[in-house]
């Protein structure tokens, strides 16, 4: 159960993999679910040319972490991994990673999407895009 | 013993302050170190947190905590 | 949309890394959810040697790619990639990769699991496992 | 002109055959196509495609279709 807050772009399908060979047992887990948020182009009509990660250090990874032990005593899982980028990215750059190890399916289909939900609408974190028009703050939507 | 006050994002840029200290003494809920801390109303939907914990604007404060003031969250 | 049939090891998450640069426009998806389905060394109680995946040539690309288009129907996602072992597999085995990339993260996650959920229940697919006691049929569960 | 009946896994294994061909006149529906090409009664679970569609055991069957018989799937 690790949560990272990365300050470089990263490569979330090296950084699974290093994980699991690190962390999980081999033949241990039937089920991966992951899921990728990626710093996109265009937002709410406009061409974006980059942005920054604010987040509240300290408060932020105590949220992850504790959303991680909530999701393994609620699911029946093996392991998980939560790594979220912040300061500068620019398109394309991956924002966000939740993976979700467990012998069965349908527990790391469940935990990961839920994972996913609560980091969206409770971690700590501002995104501030730049567009042509300027710098502004990303509305929650 | 103060109390530690912390902005974060466009409420750090509206209030025009990224943290701060106040007296303990000013304040014994965390809508009461607002008013202390900031000379305006509290957007509706700010989010607030004692200790790093979140937390509604009734919540006690003490000194020593951190209380921290900001707007819905965007990351992911 | 691609589907693939493979009848040696794979690895997920470098055939993910090339999907997605080989067929997605940089900036153009905000999300990617993604599922891996791994041999187990235990099931049902005993350990497990190795396994054999029959199929049924034809009927499987076909019912592969029907779901594939209907994924794309019904949820605004912008590709997906579905890969799947046949024949003859050992224990930590990739057996099945599905995965969707999307502009927003609620279809990658609702199209990913679909397909899954579709996958398991109707993809002409066997297993046959080897365990101490001999080869048997794996029951759908 | 004929149909081509298949078996796959453990129905493959029960009846001892993979694949065979039968005489079209024989067989109206895929019913029939199992009651033609084997000698004992289908399994309450077992799924049936024809020219590689899922179809009911119902279904009519036509000189050069191909129908197949397989227990539920284990896939994923």
């Amino acid at each position: 159960m690790i949560v990272r807050l990365l300050a470089e772009p990263f490569d979330p399908w090296q950084t699974v993999q290093a994980h699991q060979r690190e962390h999980l047992a081999p033949g241990s887990y039937g089920a991966t679910a992951l899921f990728v948020g990626t710093m996109r182009d265009f937002n709410q009509g406009d061409t974006v040319r980059g942005m920054t990660l604010e987040h509240y250090p300290g408060m932020t990874e105590r949220y992850l972490e504790d959303i991680s032990r909530q999701a393994a005593a609620r699911w029946d899982i093996l392991d998980s991994l939560i790594c979220h980028r912040v300061g500068p990215l620019r398109p394309d750059d991956p924002i966000v990673l939740v993976a979700v190890w467990s012998a069965h399916r349908a527990a790391a289909f469940d935990a990961s999407r839920w994972l996913m939900e609560e980091l969206k609408s409770r971690a700590p974190f501002w995104k501030k895009e730049v567009t042509a028009a300027g710098e502004r703050w990303v509305e929650n939507t | 013993m103060t109390i530690t006050v912390k902005f974060f994002a466009s409420l750090r840029e509206e209030v025009g302050m990224a943290d701060l200290h106040i007296d303990g003494e000013c304040a014994e809920t965390v809508a009461e170190v607002w008013q202390t801390a900031t000379d305006r109303a509290m957007p509706a939907n700010t989010l607030m947190a004692v200790n790093q914990e979140y937390v509604d604007a009734g919540h006690p404060v003490r000194d020593g905590d951190e209380v921290a003031f900001f707007p819905p969250v965007t990351g992911g």
